[in-house]
């Protein structure tokens, strides 16, 4: 298998799938002439010309709305946000459009679109710029959200929305563009709602998405050395969830620590975590740790933001809370 | 270094429009149609058979007739939550619009949108929005696709003057005007947005004056006249379709009622709404038809009858119809 | 005690606010002439003037940022959203300006000001006009979140709410508007932060706010005929949470169902009761219940929106559960 | 009817601005330490010593010091994340700057702000604001308190040309001029919004043209003349002092580096960069000082070692401060 970075398995997707449908096009900020503000779109316009890959002005509202009504009437847009935190000017046509137009047209309408573009934390980039948003869109009924955190998920997860006929918001984050990893060639897709366990485990079940997956297994390295074996699920889709995968890994462990970089109240990892205290009470050993970003707007310095996100230790701690190691 | 004006591409002059009788007598039966379609709303509102938000039209029917009537069947219109005589006018039958507002299966979109949420996806709306300016970006990325597909379509997107100041409308603007879309904006201003009149919402009350900013064609004239309307339309719809060049045009019209079924609307004088009742848009068709087409009064009876049967029957029919049923699960199954 | 109605007492609010301070003003759409499109702003204008009660057109991200502009340099906004629906296209001014520059500006400024509407669903208003959006402004560090009830509490909290230095969101409810209570005169204030037992009881403890209380209470209604008793808690801030009124109740009853008009995923009812499954885990009897809206848009027909709805019967049916009684 | 055009209340005729030696010392030391700051920073920034995103105005000092120099010290200054120098002009120190940037506790935000975020109350420096037009209805709000309590003071509002597109700067700028506030907005139009020259973002190049939409006053000009950038914004910022009407600016310039340090800037040509290097602003104050002001080199180098004692200083400042050691809780206590 061809090893490549998570920018280049989305590159591939998103090339792939344009080769394949006529009518899959990708609108952003800089997608075009630039090459993408991340270079994921690196190559695309060259191949496809301007007619398929549109270099937008910076009007989210406005080119989030052209695609919502473009994949009203047939055409599939992917939609970058250059990053999800100026998804906020846009959040209407995607909870109140997007989400909703099949609903109120009683089906007559489907809405094939992607949303997608880098969320999360980078390094120093500031309060308004440093948000992990998957808690507002995962809170939408009529949207799918998707978060891979390797590049053969990115690549497969991202064919895989690109064919589905619901609108999507697909995750991705800034700091996995340059990892590393095996990806299928061609026609690899990973299904909406199917989890992947990332890492075996016995003593305790990690659930994280995104760029967590990779705190989580950071954690695992750690706690390896002492004989502890944490599994790692990653759910990849976090809307629908794959309750399943989670629950059975639960059950087998007995213990459960939710890793997200979203803030802690009204967030994912706490629905998460509602569910599993729910579905596996009685094999349960300990409450359920949720492990997120600080509550507060992000500071700028490099010590404080460390501070704010959520680290291998936070959750290496948060483990041996759950296993009475403290 | 002088700077020049943005020049307005259209001329705005007001034409005078001659009368073709045939055509006049379909929009005004449209017209007609759509007022009693709005009657037997407020009437069933009342009744409580009818729910939610319930906005009129009456006294604007010539706008959406005469505009839509510039429009071929596979053209597109976008509408807002102010919509019932775009549906009718875009070939949607009183059925199963009155369904819809009764909350019945039968409805168009099945019960499940309501009055400003009214679909036709075979006749090619698409749709009635509540979010003030937020399908005007989506009307705009219908018209990208008619583009997109080399097809000569065009998308017809109407607004109100109250959403002129809000930013999804200028950004549906600007994106149409940079890349050329097949759109024709029209901007049904009837004065108010709600109870705010133009000079307490608009720095420039001339809607199309918008345009400037973005140098794309404009157009701005009285809204009573139904063949006016039309003729006017038509050629923005086809410089649309020609050239892909996107116009912004300002209608001004009137709202005979409240904003909606629970406004009394204080912020007029009775004075002001009496004024604008002698010009009605129906009284003017049909003087127009008698007074320059010849047309006897049989004939017009004759029309009045065959609507009065059409609303009868519809209303029959979403009387009768069973409820709503079910509603969608969120997403569509592989 | 005078009795009056919800919306009377939040006009009250604003007009003792007013009266006290002459940097308090009132903007929004229909706010001024129009006497409020839910009449909450009955009279202001004619009391207080054009200056401080604006008619704002529909520009709601426009004035949204005026209010916060205002608000960094002495003056303290009343922003009313005519529905809360209406503030996606301002979410970002709430979430990138209001909420963050206390923080981005090294806490130089604060931002004091009030953002309010109705939220929820109405009836039959439809999938853009029916959203219950208290998930999304809990989630964001930096707001309070505040969801008054009664009459009572409807002018204690907005009172208090104008007086805090914190952007505040406050959601009132359209079919409370008409509720009547008793409510004291002058200086009423309730302290944001602090909740309230709406009813006593022994066998199980709801947890709602807003329109979603009067729910409870008529469930309690429902199953006092049997015996059995619920209490029913108000937290009336949402953020900052009066957790140990909320614990104190359940480690009381046993038992807790939570009630909101949220969508359910990522939302603050599952927030809730995560927090109350991990502090009262030994206390508690039953698994938690949420009940929440339906996780669909919400279709137009009656009959379908009364099933998307939270229901008193909704309620009764999840606090059988928790006893055990199914 | 023939429609008029709106009317431009500025003759935006490019007039000679007379050198006043004395106002052109000042500016020039500013423009300097300015460029001196930012090039501290981008040294800084390949050190490590400062992290994020850095955005250099390295060539467009003569906009944000000439229109800063048009306030007085009771106005105020909203700008974007590119607004080192705006800060600067509006009287923060390098230090505070420079120390924000390698994030100091002593920084003008605590180290919790970071470049993008730069604030100062004293100085009436609100803030660079890093989602694109978010920040203009904020300026809007903060001229709206100046109007509402009678003060005579001025807001002035900068963005870029890529600002132009966004609801949010629509929406500002609507509002000002419907509630007629005392402000002026400034687009320093340096022809690209990170990799995008104007004319595939703006359908009509002239962004001051936007001031048609709303009836406002606008002015256009070239920006490399510092004294030029001053004497046009007195004009607007007397008009917005007297009679609250705002103004929108168009101001031509340039950045010599990319958008931001990860940016090498390929999509503009070396030729392009070269030729706009000539029109540096620090070189052309230079040069009018000499040759039009009589000013010795003597004078000059007393300046500019003035400005490099200022930034070793700064420079060492930063480096020496202790760490921003704690983050604000989110709410204030009662
Ligand atoms: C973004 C947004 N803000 C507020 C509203 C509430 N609202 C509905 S219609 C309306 C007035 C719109 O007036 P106008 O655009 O002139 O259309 P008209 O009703 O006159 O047809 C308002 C304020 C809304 N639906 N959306
Ligand atoms: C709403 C939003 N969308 C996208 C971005 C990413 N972004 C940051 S700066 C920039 C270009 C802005 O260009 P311009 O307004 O011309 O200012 P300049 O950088 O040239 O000073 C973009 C696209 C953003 N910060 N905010
Ligand atoms: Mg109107
Ligand atoms: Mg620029």
């Amino acid at each position: 298998m061809p090893s490549m970075t998570y920018r280049e398995a989305l590159n591939q997707a998103l090339a792939e799938e344009m080769e394949r449908d006529p009518t899959v096009y990708l609108m952003g900020e800089e997608v075009g002439h630039y090459q993408g503000a991340y270079k994921v779109s690196q190559g695309l316009l060259a191949r496809f010309g301007e007619k398929r890959v549109i270099d937008a002005p910076i009007a989210e509202c406005g080119f989030a709305g052209i695609g919502v009504g473009s994949a009203m009437v047939g055409l599939r847009p992917v939609i970058e946000f250059m990053t999800w935190n100026f998804s906020l000017v846009a959040i209407d046509q995607i909870v109140n459009n997007a989400a909703k137009i099949r609903q109120m047209s009683g089906g007559q309408f489907a809405i094939p679109i992607v949303f997608r573009g880098p969320s999360g934390a980078a390094a120093q980039v500031g309060a308004q710029h440093s948000q992990a948003l998957e808690s507002y869109y995962v809170h939408i009924p009529g949207l799918k959200v998707v978060a891979p955190s390797t590049p053969a998920d990115a690549k497969g997860l991202l064919k895989a929305s690109i064919r589905d006929d619901n609108p999507v918001v697909f995750m991705e984050n800034e700091t996995l563009y340059s990892t590393q990893g095996e990806v299928p060639a061609g026609e690899h897709l990973v299904p909406l709602g199917r989890g992947d366990v990332k890492r075996v485990g016995t003593h305790c079940t990690i659930v994280a998405w995104g760029k967590a997956v990779h705190t989580g297994l950071a954690a695992a390295k750690l706690l390896a050395a002492e004989g502890i074996e944490l599994e790692v699920v990653d759910p990849r889709t976090l809307r629908p969830l794959d309750e399943e995968l989670i629950f059975e890994s639960v059950k087998k462990t007995g213990r459960l620590v939710v890793v997200q970089e979203s803030w802690p109240v009204a967030s994912f990892g706490v629905d998460i975590a509602y569910r599993v205290q729910r579905a596996c009470m009685d094999e349960l050993d300990a409450p359920v740790e949720v492990v997120s970003s600080a509550d507060v707007p992000m500071p700028y310095a490099r010590n404080l933001e460390l501070e704010v996100l959520p680290s291998a230790d936070d959750v290496v701690a948060a483990v041996r809370r759950a296993l009475y190691l403290v | 270094m002088n700077l020049p004006y943005a020049p307005s591409r259209i001329e705005a002059v007001e034409r005078e429009v001659p009368v073709n009788k045939a055509l006049l007598l379909g929009l005004y039966r449209q017209m007609l149609a759509i007022r009693r379609i709005e009657e037997a709303s407020a009437k069933a509102y009342a009744q409580g058979k009818i729910g939610g938000f319930l906005h009129l039209g009456i006294g604007q029917e010539a706008v959406c007739v005469g505009a839509v009537g510039a429009l071929r069947p596979e053209d597109y219109v976008v509408a807002t939550y102010r919509e019932h005589g775009h549906a009718y006018a875009k070939g949607m039958t009183a059925r199963s619009i009155l369904a819809e507002l009764y909350g019945k299966k039968t409805g168009c979109s099945k019960g499940l949108g309501g009055s400003m949420h009214l679909f036709d996806a075979e006749k090619n709306f698409l749709g009635g929005y509540g979010i003030v300016g937020g399908h005007v970006p989506l009307a705009a990325g219908v018209a990208y696709k008619c583009k997109y597909l080399g097809e000569k379509r065009v998308t017809l997107c109407f607004f109100g003057d109250g959403a002129a100041n809000i930013g999804g409308f200028f950004e549906g603007v600007a994106l149409a005007a940079l890349w050329k879309l097949p759109i024709v904006f029209i901007c049904e201003n009837n004065l108010y947005s709600m109870g705010t009149p133009l000079y307490r919402s608009l720095s420039v009350e001339d809607v199309s004056m918008k345009a400037l900013a973005f140098g794309i064609a404009r157009d701005r004239f009285d809204g009573e006249d139904v063949l006016r309307v039309r003729a006017r339309l038509a050629e923005a719809v086809e410089r649309a379709r020609e050239t892909c060049e996107p116009t912004l045009i300002e209608v001004r019209t009137y709202r005979f009622r409240g904003h909606s079924m629970s406004d009394p609307g204080q912020y007029r004088t009775k004075d002001e709404v009496e004024e604008w009742k002698k010009r009605d848009p129906l009284s003017i068709a049909r003087r127009r038809l008698v007074e320059e087409a010849d047309a006897d009064e049989g004939e017009l009876r004759q029309i009045e009858l065959g609507v009065k049967a059409e609303l009868e029957d519809a209303i029959r029919f979403a009387d009768e119809s069973p409820p709503a049923d079910e509603y969608l699960p969120f997403t569509i199954k592989e």
